[in-house]
């Protein structure tokens, strides 16, 4: 089994594996049940998608995405900093948010 | 993949129209981002996916290696993403101030420009 | 021209994101850098900083095997069947009281095995820390003081 | 001979950043409250992305993008911490509580919900 | 434009229209006087139209077009016989009387200008009318005849009665007017004739064809209401809100003859059959006694004689409507009667209301030894208008009774000698009571004390009294250069008049005497008359003036009722309505056209692409199903980064490095301007709305689906991206082919884009910065319109 | 899509090799100067003494632009001008026939005089928050619509006008505007985004986006492609951009609440551009497909034409009734497009042209009625027509014009398409067109008896809201007024040119031959 071989299986294996990580990922902000846990899971969402543009990258040696990479990481930053501030500001939001 | 592609439209775009028949205006919003990306995947399907490589052309060669996503549709959603997501910004500024003046985010309350209460018009002459 | 270093890096950074080594890009780099640390807000500070490459390679390093180590902690907590908890949150009282001091040791505690920094008491003297096991926080104390905190301290003093 | 280092050493690279993913995201199901979750995000998590660029900054033989994808790294390395500490924070100011199963809390006990206002500290 | 005569022709259809424009200037310097200078207008025109007399009397006739939208094959022309000519004399010949007449009316008033400029308006409008050729140009001076007539009804805007009758007379005639137009194009269609002089040629062809019933039935209808034949003769006697001078111009003089002129003018191409010898005798009759009946009820002069009209113009469209020859030279020499005495007597009725301050048969008497003069023209008048030897009138009825008894069969005749009889009698009474009652008796009474009236208020009524004696004296000579040449163009053959003033025995003449007598009659007992009509109408209650009220308000309340309905101000039926039809047009086109797409095979895809797929769904699922919008909101990002990763597995980098900015920038700030606004929980919809929402989103879903399978199942023709992967290096110099595209091949959308983008930045400053005029009221106003 | 597919076509038929003639750029003329004053204006923001000027100036020369292009396009029929260097089908070109011509010149001049009369109307925070900027790029946009030969730019062009006339929507000081903004704004984004979509299948089926391509390619398309789906979305978007019944909700909730210049505006451009791409599409991109739906069409028309008017009749807000009767013309057009040959369509557009000018000029009227007589209700209206005599007038000409009575030049379109139903046996649309008319005629009679006639029930709260009406909005109802009535006493020319427009829609090859000149489709 030869080296590109033995990438070529592993990013599949990896292209799957991160699916379902996605997957479960996506079911934690579904699931919530707090506003900041969605949060979270969408922090990893973003994560997760980086991963994803990793082995793409590689897979296709393209430059673009690494670009792609750093600006969702930035833009996945930003959001969950602005979450982070939302739910500073109204400290009320459980209430309404656990059922 | 055309075929699965075209299912996740028509599940967009169920979404997105459910939402948008909301009273609630910021869930008119939110169906109108899932239409837009709707409209944006129906278009990149209308052009069919004949391959999976994006359409770049490596430094070394002056055609693209073989062959490669097609270039226009992605060029059109480009514009029009744009356009889409100008569109709902200045709906969701449109909605926070309709909220601030009217007092309501319910559209079906929304009502100054055709008032509940009309008189009809004048009988005489 | 106060915070050379930052200056500096901001440069390397810029650099390593444009990905094109050259000396235009590189003054360009400068160029930008210098706006950026002018626009950003100035901090006072007591003492001059003091840096000891030695140290904060050392440092560096032991962060790293810590992200690892923490990463490994993790996966072995979830995935085992049973995974027993005490988390809990516990007060450190710092020694450090610079702000990016403060800060770097906030990070590093967050990315470091089974604990989470939480928030720093008004008068900056204590920070909060969540941990994945809290039993003894006595302990977890002790390891951050004699862990990252130290290496802090003698990395910029 | 070295592109077969670097495709082992990528693939190695790519599927140890993946398990870590996965397990991010299992803990993320798994932990019982969200200030647990968010150990397992925050550092599996940023773990796997950032092993994964490295992977990508080893494959590749054009530099620029070596550097782009460590610059990158680094970035994460900075931010993840952050962005974590502050949800942290705000979760606990917005009053969520931690799991019954918790041992201690300082902090609601301790100088508490006073000094919430306390200086942000990046 | 042929001849010269063409071209004067032209100008004086034009005269009217370019002097109405300066006669307020004229008013405002020489005040009353000016209706001197003004009425050379109609002078002149009388007298360019009677140098056409030696060519008519002869049966020649004049033509003329001016080119106008010759692209839609319409000109403007006229046409010149004996019909058209007479109605072009005594348009301008009583218009001058008019004009001085209204000069002395209306002397003072300080809108006197402008009431000129109105009638000279009316009178080239009507001028055109009765000339008119082309069809077009007809109908064209047919609506400015309604509107110039709306504009004078309405003169004295103060009182609502005024403007009701204006209203009323706009309506109705209005509605003529476009049944006309639709009777004639279909005329033009059925034939190919789009005049009238080409028409004639084509007579039979347009009885023959299947068009001509509804043709017919058109065109009455604008004759109809503009001749105001029972029923829709209730604008007439309203119109009387009017200045008298253009109750005596418009109203029987000239306009509502006009639809008389039509039917005359058709009469050769479209009379002679079953249809309109029924329907316009019957519709004329009808008429005929309606208005003789409402006519002894008035004590209003001028409602009097408003109501003779009615009656009047009845008998015209009965006569018209015979067929006869003879009946066609009654109508002719009836209507030249006609036109001269009731103008008279409503000049008269005029004067007396201005100078004795009453226009009331209950209020007037022994004016004659005040107004002499006004009273020798009313005599006149009133005789003609009886019949009495000697004058037109007598003609006239001669005729009438002569055309009458032989009409048709003995019961048609019968039906029609009865029906006339009647009618003439009662008018003969009418008449006596307008020229008689307000000036007999002993001592002059009236509300102020009366006078004769200034030369401008008598000379109309003296010269038309002077007129229907000298026009019956020398009948000869008016046969044959008016009444003989007018009758040939309505029958369509050389029609010969020799009837003089000379009573000779016969049956017409007993009829005559009849006539006289029973009207005598009833002007004797008038007041008891009067009283059993009025008994009888209040009885029946309703009437058709009422019915207008009714329709107006009915039409009103009618249509506040529907667009409450389909435009009820609420966004959300508005964007059901909307996609509903959108469904529809989705599918069922597909459906009735069979444009399904065929079966597709199950999609062969790897597994992470089935699971972005996957998470694509669930997160609609969540934005669906979320109880709060926070969580909607934060859901919205699955499906976002789902769309972002499948663009980056099918190959579209450049997509989903946009679509993730787009949907976290998206995200962000719905969030942060939910943070500001106070809103409910959850989006409640009680379930029959639920069910339809749903049902609706899945049609329009499905619709969009199943026409992108059938879409993408076709061959594709990439020529276009083919040829940008070919040269986007080459040529454009892009690496990225899309970029290049973007740049370089479809540049202008990108320059259409940042439009869009900067046009939008603008806006939501404008919409953040720009202060309502007051928030503050306005909040707890639309917290007001929110409960 | 192999890259060798790409060396397939000779570059020589893809790249201008010459440079444009100068006499092209007209073309493209009224769309870049509208955007140029667009752009100067918006850096411009704060300099509100300006603007106004700047504007009228551009507008002008625009208008300039646009007759000399009519003229031309007149004279030697279409013009087709390539921004960049790459032909159509691969690059954008713009395409200028009759129809568009006759469109782009009209608008510009209803746009000219409509800024003419808000320098009276706009006050200085309107001016700030950039009404003149919203203004010409809407300008910018409905020229662009007019005159581009590609779909998909078609859509950009769309956008560039519907974001402007949000923009125009919120400038002012009227809550109900915001109101009126919210439904606008959300209905008008749907028409547009089912615009998108429908272009979206037609790249989809076609391949290609150029008009005259798409016209070529129309003549060999399979039976199987979904043209008739495809036919009837367009159907939906653009009759909802053309406020046809049942999707014109987002007219009557919005015309009325903005200021009365945008108001004219909108009543003037908007809904005709809906029209325009109707015909563009229907007609001549796919002709079976209309000939089809005519019924259809037909129905909508008569629909739209009668619960127009009725709207009307229920008003008692001027404007508003303007904003329903304009719906009803709207239904009129519609029905030349359901007859479909030369003569309706003719009828159609020049109902277009006649609706662009007198539409704007109602509106404005409404404004100046407003000024004088303090309201815009007819509740409150009375004896404006002893305090006006000279806005009686105005009324009054513009009355008959919309009715279709003589002397306006609502008559012509009128007989034109009342001739074309009767001739195409549609006699029941001829009855609903002529009945519209004299439900219009009621409407407007009503309107003068009550506001003009009426005698004046002075009350004070109305009185102390009366102002003098500027000189300016005379001059520009008289500006709108005059080609008005020229039209309805002398038709000949814009009848031809109507005549000429439809000619170029039913048979639009040399529309194509200017598009492609003498190549055959790669």
């Amino acid at each position: 089994m030869t080296a590109a071989l033995f990438l070529q299986w592993s990013l599949n294996v990896a292209l799957g594996v991160l699916s379902l990580s996605f997957l479960l990922t996506v079911a934690r902000v579904v699931i919530g049940p707090t506003l900041p846990d969605r949060v979270l899971a969408l922090d990893m969402l973003v994560a997760v998608a980086i991963g994803f543009i990793a082995v793409l990258g590689i897979r296709t040696g393209h430059t673009l995405y690494t670009d792609i990479a750093i600006a969702l990481g930035l833009v996945g930053f930003l959001a969950t900093v602005a979450f982070a501030r939302f739910i500073l500001r109204r400290r009320t939001i459980e209430r309404e948010e656990v059922e | 993949m055309e075929t699965a592609l075209s299912l996740t439209v028509g599940l967009f775009f169920i979404a997105g129209i459910y939402l948008m028949l909301s009273k609630h205006i910021i869930r008119v919003l939110l169906g109108i981002v899932l239409f837009g990306n709707a409209v944006n995947l129906l278009i990149f399907t209308a052009g069919r996916v004949a391959s999976k490589t994006p359409p770049i052309i490596s430094e070394s060669a002056y055609l693209p290696a073989g062959a490669t996503a097609n270039p226009l549709p992605q060029a059109l959603i480009l514009t029009a993403i744009v356009i889409s997501f100008s569109f709902f910004a200045f709906l969701l500024v449109l909605a926070y101030r309709a909220y601030n003046d009217l007092g309501t985010d319910d559209t079906g309350r929304m009502r100054l420009a055709e008032p509940e209460s009309e008189n009809p018009p004048p009988m005489g002459y | 021209m106060k915070n050379w270093l930052g200056i500096l890096l901001l440069t390397l950074a810029w650099i390593a994101l444009t990905g094109s080594w050259t000396i235009p890009n590189a003054l360009l780099g400068v160029v930008l850098s210098v706006l950026a640390s002018s626009f950003a807000r100035e901090q006072r500070r007591r003492r001059e900083v003091a840096l000891r490459p030695l140290r904060i390679a050392e440092l560096a390093l032991l962060f790293l095997y810590e992200l690892m180590l923490s990463g490994y902690r993790v996966a072995r907590l979830v995935l085992m069947p049973r995974m027993e908890l005490r988390p809990g949150i516990f007060a450190y009282p710092m020694k450090v009281e610079r702000n990016f001091e403060i800060t770097l040791l906030a990070n590093l505690i967050t990315l470091t095995p089974g604990t989470l920094s939480v928030d720093v008491s008004a008068d900056r003297k204590t920070l909060f820390v969540h941990a994945i096991d809290c039993s003894d926080p006595d302990q977890a104390r002790r390891d951050i003081a004699d862990g990252f905190e130290r290496k802090i301290l003698e990395a910029f003093r | 001979m070295i592109d077969a280092l670097q495709s082992t050493l990528a693939a190695i690279l790519i599927l140890l950043g993946s398990v870590f993913a996965l397990t991010a995201s299992i803990g993320l199901i798994r932990l019982p409250d969200f200030y647990t979750r968010m150990h397992a995000a925050s550092k599996a998590g940023t773990l796997g992305s950032c092993v994964m660029l490295i992977a990508l900054a080893v494959y590749t033989d054009d530099l620029a993008m070596t550097t782009r994808a460590l610059g990158g790294v680094a970035f994460f390395l900075l931010t993840a911490p952050v962005s974590a500490h502050l949800l942290a924070k705000a979760a606990h100011a917005s009053g969520l509580k931690l799991w019954s199963g918790s041992v201690a809390d300082d902090y609601a006990t301790g100088q508490g919900r006073d000094k919430m206002a306390g200086t942000d500290v990046q | 434009m042929p001849t010269e005569a063409g071209t004067l022709t032209f100008l004086a259809l034009l005269l009217p229209f370019i002097s109405a424009f300066f006669a307020p200037i004229l008013t405002r310097f020489l005040g009353h006087n000016a209706a001197w200078v003004l009425a050379l207008v109609p002078a002149l025109l009388f007298a360019h139209f009677l140098s056409f007399e030696p060519l008519v009397a002869e049966g020649g006739t004049a033509v003329g077009t001016v080119a106008w939208a010759p692209s839609i094959g319409v000109d403007f022309s006229w046409f010149i016989d004996g019909l058209s000519l007479t109605f072009a004399l005594l348009i301008s010949g009583i218009g001058a009387l008019i004009v001085l007449y209204s000069g002395g009316y209306l002397q003072g008033h300080p809108r006197q200008g402008r009431f000129f400029s109105f009638i000279l308006l009316f009178m080239g409008s009507m001028q055109g009318l009765v000339l008119a050729d082309g069809f077009i140009t007809l109908f064209f001076f047919w609506e400015l005849t309604s509107i110039t007539s709306f504009l004078l009804i309405g003169f004295d805007n103060h009182r609502e009665a005024a403007r009701r009758a204006a209203f009323q007379a706009l309506v109705v005639t209005g509605m003529g007017g476009l049944s006309l137009l639709a009777g004639l194009l279909v005329i033009w269609s059925a034939t190919g004739a789009g005049g009238m002089s080409a028409l004639l040629g084509k007579g039979d062809a347009l009885r023959e064809s299947p068009l001509y019933f509804a043709a017919l039935m058109l065109v009455l209808g604008g004759a109809f209401t503009k001749s105001a034949q029972f029923p829709v003769h209730f604008w007439l006697p309203n119109a009387m809100e009017a200045p008298t001078p253009v109750s005596a111009y418009l109203h029987s003089a000239t306009m509502v003859k006009a639809g008389v002129y039509l039917l005359m003018r058709l009469n050769p191409v479209m009379g002679n059959t079953a249809v309109w010898e029924t329907v316009l005798p019957v519709a004329g009759g009808l008429t005929l006694i309606a208005g003789a009946v409402l006519a002894i009820r008035q004590t209003d002069l001028k409602l009097v004689l408003a109501y003779t009209t009615v009656g009047s113009l009845g008998l015209l469209v009965l006569l018209t409507g015979l067929g006869s020859d003879k009946a066609v030279e009654a109508a002719v020499l009836y209507l030249i009667a006609h036109s001269m005495f009731k103008g008279g007597l409503f000049m008269v009725v005029g004067a007396v209301d201005h100078e004795a301050g009453s226009r009331d048969l209950t209020q007037l008497a022994g004016l004659r030894k005040v107004m002499p003069i006004t009273f020798g023209a009313a005599l006149v008048a009133g005789a003609s208008m009886a019949g009495l030897p000697l004058l037109f009138g007598f003609l006239a009825k001669e005729e009438i009774y002569a055309a009458v008894i032989e009409s048709g069969g003995w019961a048609a005749a019968a039906f029609a000698s009865i029906v006339a009889l009647f009618g003439n009698a009662i008018m003969a009474a009418t008449a006596f009571s307008v020229a008689l009652t307000p000036f007999l008796g002993g001592e002059p009474r009236s509300p102020k004390p009366a006078h004769e009236g200034p030369i401008l208020l008598w000379l109309g009524p003296a010269v038309l009294a002077l007129l229907s004696v000298v026009t019956a004296v020398l009948s000869s000579t008016t046969h044959r250069y008016l009444s003989s040449a007018m009758a040939s163009a309505v029958v369509g053959a050389r029609a010969d008049i020799e009837i003089t003033t000379i009573p000779h025995l016969g049956m017409p003449l007993l009829l005559s005497v009849l006539t006289v007598a029973l009207g005598l009659v009833v002007f004797t007992w008038q007041f008891q008359a009067r009283r059993t009509v009025a008994a009888l109408l209040g009885a029946i209650g309703w009437g058709p003036d009422r019915g207008f009220d009714q329709v107006i308000r009915g039409l009103l309340k009618g249509s506040f009722a529907i667009s409450r309905v389909i435009q009820g101000g609420r966004l959300d039926i508005y964007m059901k309505v909307t996609f509903i039809v959108l469904a529809l047009a989705l599918l069922v086109p597909m459906a009735s056209y069979g444009q399904w797409p065929a079966m597709p095979a199950w999609p062969a895809l790897q597994l992470h692409e089935w699971a972005v797929l996957l998470i694509a769904v669930i997160g609609l699922i969540a934005v669906l199903r979320a109880r709060s919008r926070l969580t909607a909101i934060v859901s919205l990002g699955i499906q976002g980064f789902a769309v972002a990763l499948l663009f980056m597995l099918l190959g579209a980098p450049d997509l989903s490095f946009t679509q993730f900015m787009i949907e976290t920038l998206s995200v962000v700030i719905l969030a942060l301007v939910m943070t500001r606004l106070r809103l409910e929980l959850a989006d409640r919809r009680p379930l029959p709305t639920g069910m339809i929402d749903s049902l609706v989103a899945i049609a329009g879903g499905l619709g969009f689906g199943l026409l992108l399978l059938k879409a993408t199942q076709l061959p594709f023709d990439d020529t276009l991206s083919a040829f940008f992967a070919a040269h986007s290096r080459a040529i454009a110099h892009g690496r990225n082919i899309v970029n290049g595209i973007i740049v370089d091949f479809r540049g202008l959308d990108t320059l259409g884009e940042i439009t869009v983008v900067m046009v939008a930045g603008l806006a939501i400053l404008t919409l953040i910065r720009m202060k309502s005029r007051s928030s503050a009221k306005m909040t707890e106003k639309g917290l007001k319109c929110a409960r | 899509m192999a890259a060798t597919g790409g060396t397939a076509i000779d570059l020589a038929a893809a790249i201008i090799t010459a440079p444009t003639a100068p006499a092209d750029w007209l073309v493209i003329a009224p769309v870049v100067i509208p955007l140029l004053t667009g752009a100067l204006l918006v850096a411009l923001r704060h300099r509100t003494g300006v603007q106004g000027a700047i504007a009228l100036a551009g507008l002008a020369l625009t208008i300039v632009c646009a007759a000399l292009l009519f003229a031309r396009v007149s004279a030697q029929g279409p013009i087709v001008m390539t921004m960049g260097r790459w032909l159509p089908p691969f690059g954008i070109s713009f395409a200028a026939d009759a129809l568009g011509a006759l469109l782009s010149l009209t608008a510009s001049i209803v746009g000219f005089i409509a800024a003419l009369y808000s320098l009276r109307d706009i006050d200085i925070a309107g001016r700030r928050y950039g009404f003149y900027p919203f203004l010409t790029l809407m300008m910018a946009g409905v020229g662009g619509a007019f005159l581009t030969g590609d779909v998909f730019n078609l859509y950009v062009w769309f956008e560039v006008f519907v974001i402007s006339s949000f923009g125009l929507l919120v400038v002012g000081d009227d809550e109900a505007r915001i109101d009126g903004a919210v439904k606008y704004a959300i209905l008008n984004l749907i028409a547009t985004t089912l615009f998108l979509i429908a272009t979206g299948y037609l790249y989809g089926v076609f391949g290609t986006l150029n008009m005259a391509d798409l016209h070529r390619k129309m003549a060999a398309v399979g039976s199987e492609a979904p043209m008739m789906t495809l036919a009837t979305l367009y159907l939906v978007a653009f009759g909802m951009k053309a406020a046809a019944f049942p999707v014109n909700f987002w007219l009557p909730a919005s015309y009325h609440t903005p200021k009365i210049v945008t108001s004219a505006l909108f009543g003037g451009l908007l809904t005709k551009i809906g029209l325009y791409a109707l015909l563009r599409v229907l007609v001549m991109i796919m002709p079976a497909e209309r000939l089809a739906l005519s019924p259809l069409i037909g129905w909508i028309a008569a629909a739209t034409m009668l619960l127009g008017v009725l709207g009307a009749l229920a008003q008692s807000d001027i404007r508003r009734m303007v904003g329903f009767v304009l719906i009803s013309g709207v239904g009129v057009m519609l029905s030349g497009l359901a007859v479909g040959d030369a003569a309706g369509l003719s009828g159609a557009i020049l109902y277009a042209v006649h609706s662009m000018l007198v539409v704007t000029a109602l509106y404005l009227l409404a404004g100046m009625i407003r000024d004088a007589g303090g309201s815009f209700s007819l509740e409150a209206l009375a004896g404006l027509y002893d305090r006006a005599p000279v806005l009686a007038a105005g009324a009054l000409l513009l009355a008959f014009a919309i009715a279709g009575l003589p002397p306006g030049s609502g008559l012509w379109p009128k007989i034109v398409l009342v001739r074309a139903s009767l001739d195409a046996g549609a006699g029941w649309l001829a009855a609903v067109i002529l009945v519209t008319g004299l439900l219009t005629t009621v409407a407007f009679g009503r309107v003068f008896l009550l506001a003009f006639w009426r005698e004046n029930a002075d009350n004070p709260a109305l009185a102390e809201r009366r102002r003098k009406v500027p000189h300016l909005a005379f001059a520009a109802l008289i500006a709108l007024l005059a080609p008005s009535l020229a039209m309805g006493l002398y038709p000949e020319p814009f009848v031809a040119a109507a005549k000429n427009a439809a000619a170029g829609l039913l048979e639009p090859t040399p529309y194509v031959d200017a598009v492609f000149p003498g190549r055959a489709a790669p």
